[in-house]
């Protein structure tokens, strides 16, 4: 644990990418962190006003706009401000910006950064709740990054600005004011992290989903199992070695994805088991995702639907008993 | 401006704003003790838009709107306890709670959906508007959304598209920052940043019927309205309403910024001790007080009848709130029912 | 096999759809079968011209004009023509179409079906050879609809129709001209379909897969390995029980997906294999995918990225030697 | 009109046209050999407008372009070899194969990119343009496109950015169906579905300078863009070109429609027997006929030195083509490289 909260660390990293290089710009305005948290964006964008572009609600528009300034030559962070609007830009996030470095056989460079405000907020309802993530690893060409501890935040931004590849963000409504500090290195962009060390059983996650899994290794704990806590941190590139080494040492898997079920993170997750992890599980994996039914706007509809703590330490103490 | 139509509907205009207000009310003092999940938007200063409008449309018309939609179907005539229960996610909701605030819908009154998404709901508003053509039904649709959402490519299109079809389309755009000067960058909430001065020479170059009328004028918005349904019903196409309002001070995080409504300050020419900032909306910008002074000047209505009415309407949204107090939460059971229809 | 093409039975069946029912409509005019098939299709748009819009190029609009249409109790077929633009029309199409039903409770219906044609087409190049399909897996509410054989497309067609759900028809630009059709009755919706039955090793494919995977299970005969082949037919629902049911005789999966790999349809049935159908597998599944690059215009560089019927018959008998 | 520049500029204009004309003859007949793979389209008919545009511009500005992009490169002074050879997606093309016809581009030439979406590269080239404004650059970005891309919101959302920031940027809208009539539902291939008769009514609407021009006339197009660069390098904004030509016969499906252009029929008035159908080809909208008119009429070139340029221009698309010929596909090895920078 520690004093700073992921959001703010966010901002102080954005700061620092804008103090240290001119060529870095904002394009959509104060929309890190959402509405809520406004207010504590505001001095940054303040600061840098003369690189900050706020936009129009044109998603579409300016999401493109962040990909030709890239082109340019700018480093572009273009803030979409809730997940789901990454849809009015997907012809430009999925089928452009991907595609433009391979379509010039390396001739021409992306380096654009899209951020948003995903997953389940806790009475978003059906259309501000998306989870964009595992849409997006259907588009090559696209990295992603999904981190989820404070210490991440700086040297992950760092990276995916030296890889000059496009890159989508997700950032999770209720991981901003979450506080969790790794001390000790920073794994390589495209590694995953133990975040804890375990014997008995591997819980997986990424943003706050791998909150929640440290939260329930602590219960676990109390309740006398060990658990391991791998955090993927970046979606793609996607580190199956790390799961997999897990896996091997405990044989037994839970993972927490906000995803609905079909086709996403978990699904990937799971899938190396029957591949290239073949025979590490000792028993069935448990998948738990926000279920198939649009989000309601009830809370407690919500969390019925939705994967918690508790129902991550419930699947270890299945798998483990 | 006053509609000409005859005194009961006149006061049943006015009490439909003012239940309106009620509602909003209702809703910030519920959101401050925790009771409405979710981000809302409230349509206090908007009221006369809302009803003008609604007034005019058959019961074959559809509505659509947006997130802030809870004016536009306590307009539409829906039961003001199921709107508040839904806005509270209630079991006694319109959609039992599934919907909340952003999506609020009254599916037996034709108004299907509001959408969250700025401009979502605008082409949706085309298809309904064309099926009503193909079918030569005597029906139209509206749909109402903020100045915002024309900055949308979502909102370019559906209105080309009413445009080429000629399409039976009342468009509704309440621009309720009228007052904020246009010039790009600007950060704060729905600052616009449309290229556009005047709205209605977009709309006009693109094909449409276009006017601009004043959001506190229940009159001009009421003709506007008749005369757009008319045309639409006639074969005369779309017609692109822009509804001027100021912005209303209680801003993004709704608060009462200007009080609870106390419908004497239509005449009585007093502005509260806590609210001097806020001169112009109660001199000015309250368009039920501009209201229900345009019906005392015009004797539709003596203060004393107003304040009856307003007694009303106050009793009433009493028995709302109590009734959705009572009303209990969803069952979890029913959080995967009707994901389909079978 | 049998005489009448995919395409034909397609335009067959909409023709029948739009004869038997005056609230059934059109709108995006000729786009079935794209560009190349566009004589075929014009017929029909004749026949029925007072039913069909032919639209701007505008996909958001029009997709968000058959849900309203559906709204108003049409039965709108929106035909997206390639399958990448469905991307233009992203946010009615996941944000909005699938929502509608649960948002009022289930007091409004959204029969709406669109259909693309999707797919690797053979230089259609990075941006015109888009597999949304397993992105579409990640939108709760709609209904997603992938055959193969002609004899399929006017069942699913009506079953969809009676449904009422809305839905996604994944067509192939490649499988228009195909001609397979299979006799006996057509499964319900929802369910998959053993196009071929075998004892050695399974086979799961889909549109345009499923085609390859009959051609490689009779070249599989041909070297004396007897494969079964089944047939997806829809991706939601989606079936695993048929796919279970038959790798619990053979205990050899080959499963071939266009889609990019990661979060594919492909992963989701390999994740089976860690969950409810733990155990089944006696060896690691074959994934095919289409390798995370994008779509070179080069046939052959595309090619090399692509697995086709070589590739699967070599994984089978990689898996079954 | 003839644009005042120096004669050998002039014919050098000329030549850039005709080597269009040639490389998509080239491309007509490679494709009917099965050496184009994949849909494409051709140039003819609008060389006068890649050619007037691209000749105004610096080496700093960047140019966009969309599926009809052969022109534009070789405008931009791309070698036509490579151009080519990209088209038959051969090893040695711009992109080594990877881009083909569709996504033509000429990375060190300031030319990124060619969407094959449709309007997707305008909101594209609208970042570029501020980027270039942020510097304070003297460039400006020029992106071409056809009338059908202001159908789709994204066109849209572009246009009122590049408006609202005043960015540095030449929008380039080839309306290649000017003779066709404006009504709706239209189903053959781009057919004007744009409820706005005008273009450029839209445009202006929406806050920039647009005007027409002909584009079978080159000094038109030339002074527009001209005064456009100008315009945007001081800070004047984006200027909307239309540029207006009628539909070449050729259609979508690319065929010789109008034969190997034989340059005497600029001034011998012969319609070959085979295409008198296109009589209005040969007498009015090929601009390469209509250039070479104007050049002799005014004495820039007389007749033989036409025939000289044009023999000039064969021969080296004949070297071309044996270049493109000679090469090699690239090797497989090469399928995953360049995914991503490092
Ligand atoms: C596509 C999309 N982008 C951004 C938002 C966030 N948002 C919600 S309301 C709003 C402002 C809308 O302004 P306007 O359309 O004028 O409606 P008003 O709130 O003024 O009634 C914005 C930007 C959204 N809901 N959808
Ligand atoms: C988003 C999208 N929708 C549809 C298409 C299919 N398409 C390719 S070219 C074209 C017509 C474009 O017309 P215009 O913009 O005038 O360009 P032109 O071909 O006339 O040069 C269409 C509809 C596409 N490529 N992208
Ligand atoms: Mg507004
Ligand atoms: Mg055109």
């Amino acid at each position: 644990m520690s004093n700073i909260s992921f959001g703010a660390a966010k901002i102080k990293a954005l700061s620092d990418l804008l103090r240290a290089d001119k060529s870095v710009v904002v394009i959509g305005g104060a929309g890190f962190g959402g509405l809520e948290h406004s207010a504590d964006v505001r001095p940054m964008v303040e600061e840098f006003r003369d690189r900050v572009l706020e936009t129009p609600i044109s998603e579409l528009g300016f999401c493109g706009m962040g990909i030709g300034a890239a082109i340019a030559g700018l480093y572009p962070i273009v803030t979409i401000g809730t997940g789901s609007f990454a849809f009015e830009a997907w012809p430009q996030i999925t089928n452009e910006a991907p595609n433009i470095h391979y379509m010039s056989n390396g001739g021409i460079k992306v380096p654009v950064i899209f951020h948003a405000m995903c997953g389940i907020r806790i009475s978003g309802a059906a259309q501000h709740s998306t989870r964009p993530q595992a849409m997006l690893m259907q588009a090559a060409g696209l990295q992603i990054m999904a981190p989820a501890v404070s210490s991440d935040v700086g040297p992950l931004l760092n990276q995916v600005r030296e890889s000059e590849r496009p890159t989508f963000w997700i950032d999770h409504s209720l991981l901003f004011t979450e506080k969790w500090e790794e001390h000790g290195p920073t794994p390589p962009l495209g590694k995953a992290a133990i975040r804890k060390a375990g014997k008995d059983v591997t819980l997986v996650g990424y943003s706050i989903d791998l909150v929640r899994c440290m939260k329930a290794a602590s219960e676990l704990e109390a309740l006398g199992i060990n658990a391991e806590v791998i955090d993927l941190r970046t979606l793609c590139p996607f580190d199956k070695e790390t799961i997999m080494n897990s896996v091997g040492r405990t044989g037994h898997l839970v993972v927490a994805d906000e995803c609905y079920p079909a086709a996403s993170v978990a699904s990937e997750v799971a899938a190396i088991f029957s591949d290239e992890g073949f025979g590490l599980l000792k028993k069935p994996i448990k998948r738990l995702n926000f279920d198939a039914v649009p989000v309601p706007a009830n809370p407690g509809l919500e969390r019925e639907l939705m994967p918690g703590v508790e129902e991550i330490v419930k699947a270890a103490k299945d798998l483990v008993n | 401006m006053i509609p000409c139509i005859p005194r009961d509907e006149l006061l049943d205009a006015l009490r439909k704003m003012m239940m309106i207000r009620r509602l909003e009310e209702a809703c910030i003092i519920a959101a401050h003790e925790g009771k409405v999940p979710g981000h809302f938007h409230v349509y206090i200063g908007q009221e006369a838009t809302g009803v003008a409008v609604a007034s005019n449309l058959g019961k074959d018309d559809y509505v659509y709107s947006t997130h802030r939609n809870h004016g536009h179907l306590v307009a539409r005539g829906a039961d003001p306890g199921k709107v508040l229960a839904e806005i509270e996610t209630k079991a006694t909701g319109y959609a039992g709670g599934k919907a909340g605030t952003l999506h609020g819908c009254a599916p037996d009154l034709n108004f299907p959906l509001s959408s969250g998404i700025v401009a979502g709901v605008i082409p949706i508003s085309t298809g309904t508007a064309w099926a009503q053509k193909l079918r030569g039904e005597n029906a139209v649709t509206a749909v109402f959304f903020g100045e915002g959402a024309l900055e949308e490519g979502a909102a370019f299109e559906a209105i080309n598209i009413a445009s080429l079809w000629k399409l039976p389309l009342l468009m509704i755009c309440e621009n309720n920052t009228a007052e904020v000067e246009r010039k790009p960058g600007q950060g704060h909430y729905h600052a616009p940043n449309f290229a556009v001065p005047n709205i209605t020479d977009y709309a006009r170059t693109m094909g449409l019927t276009a006017l601009t009328v004043d959001g506190i004028d229940l009159g001009a918005v009421w003709n506007a309205a008749a005369e757009a349904r008319e045309r639409a019903i006639s074969g005369g196409g779309a017609t692109f309403i822009e509804v001027a309002t100021y912005t209303w001070p209680g801003g993004q995080w709704p608060t009462l910024a200007t009080g609870i409504t106390d419908i004497r300050h239509a005449w009585n020419g007093e502005i509260p001790e806590d609210f001097k900032h806020c001169e112009n909306w109660f001199k000015r910008n309250d368009p039920i007080f501009s209201v229900t002074r345009e019906f005392i000047a015009e004797n539709i209505a003596s203060q004393t009848e107003i304040e009856e009415l307003d007694a009303e309407v106050r009793s009433e949204m009493g028995k709302v709130v109590e009734f959705v107090e009572a009303s209990p939460f969803p069952s979890p059971n029913t959080a995967r029912t009707a994901v389909w229809p079978n």
